[in-house]
């Protein structure tokens, strides 16, 4: 039997100083589907990123709204650009 | 004008040598009147505990070189456009070093000009990149973009 | 930044080793954060009789120095540059090869920009400047501005 | 006893497509001391200058209304500049 989406690893990245603050540049959560709930146990996990901003990205594209994804999901984490 | 993802991004600090390269290259093209460009300079802005010596640039390379072939398309439909490049640094660039090079070349002025000025609003605001102000050996703080 | 009329004219066509070493040049001015340069080209148009080869520029050489110089002035008080330069050809340029470079530098890039983009105009408009478009060994056509 | 203004010659230069029309970079005009005389002298002398479009700059500024001059004035005859 297969294992169910929610309980496969989900591989997020992350950038800038939301990678400083999490201590790397990858990190792996479980049972999350949803952008929503991402911010709420990164939150928890990372007391570090209290007060910080940053965008999620799903599949290279910008999400503003709360957005649902799947292990087979790009995530990325991306503080305030400064390119340029 | 090719119609797939180009990579933007150079090892470093974009070189004299580099623009000049490109622009001899244009010289094939001669329906072109006018090329302009703008390039980024690192700062050595005074900081809380001394200068930024260098910005060390990262970013989320696939994700930028995407957003920047959608950006182009843009571009070349809103304006009569011959070519368009954009060369952005990666890495540690230092004081006085260029890191960002966009050049935008049309038959007529206006349209290479307007072009330019709107590309470096877009890069600055919709690439997912990032620059850490390397102040001293343990000091830095990363830069935000206004 | 010079207060007395320069030398705008360079003998033939702007090479881009001359662009690239004005670049170079400004690695040591650390406050500067954005460079903006356009650059004039020539076109081979297509005219009654044939292409344009080249443009041959004939100026009010001392007139086009000093009113440079004024609108040098007055850019300078209407942005914060911290450098302005302006190159343009005299004598024979080729269908591709640059005729005029302008270069303004600004700790910001909008003051750049702005004041490249104004520069241009105020070059096409007010420098006794005249290009005769060279079509063929018997055939030319004196140039307008529009 | 010294000439009087208006019998001293008067050199004035001339560019692009009116220096061709008149058949050179320079010419002499005497007995004229402002500009509207100078465009009914030059109009007179050169009819190859009819329906050309040209400024007259003395002393290197653009005069847009009548303007005297003397033989110690650089006049110069300019058509609608193509720089750039």
């Amino acid at each position: 039997m297969q294992q169910s989406a929610e309980t496969k690893d989900i591989k997020i990245i992350a950038f800038g100083i939301i990678a400083e603050k999490i201590g790397g540049r990858e990190l792996v959560c479980n049972g999350i589907s949803d952008t929503g709930a991402l911010r709420q146990w990164l939150a928890n996990k990372y007391p570090g990123l209290n007060g910080l901003k940053f965008s999620i990205a799903v599949n290279r594209k910008l999400v503003h709204e709360n957005c649902t994804f799947d292990n087979e999901s790009e995530i990325a984490l991306l503080p305030p650009f400064s390119g340029g | 004008m090719s119609h797939k993802p180009k990579n933007i991004f150079v090892s470093g600090a974009v070189s004299p040598a580099l623009i000049a390269d490109s622009i001899q290259k244009h010289s094939t093209k001669t329906d072109i009147g006018g090329h302009s460009i703008f390039l980024g300079q690192v700062r050595a802005d005074e900081k809380n505990g001394g200068m930024v010596q260098a910005i060390e640039y990262t970013a989320y390379e696939e994700m930028a070189v995407q957003k920047a072939f959608e950006i182009r398309e843009e571009i070349f439909v809103k304006y009569q456009l011959t070519c368009l490049h954009i060369h952005h640094s990666l890495g540690e660039v230092k004081a006085g070093e260029v890191c960002l090079f966009v050049f935008t070349s049309s038959p007529h002025r206006k349209a290479a000009i307007d072009a330019c000025a709107e590309l470096v609003e877009r890069i600055k605001n919709e690439l997912p990149i990032w620059g850490r102000e390397i102040i001293s050996a343990e000091k830095y703080e990363w830069k935000e973009n206004k």
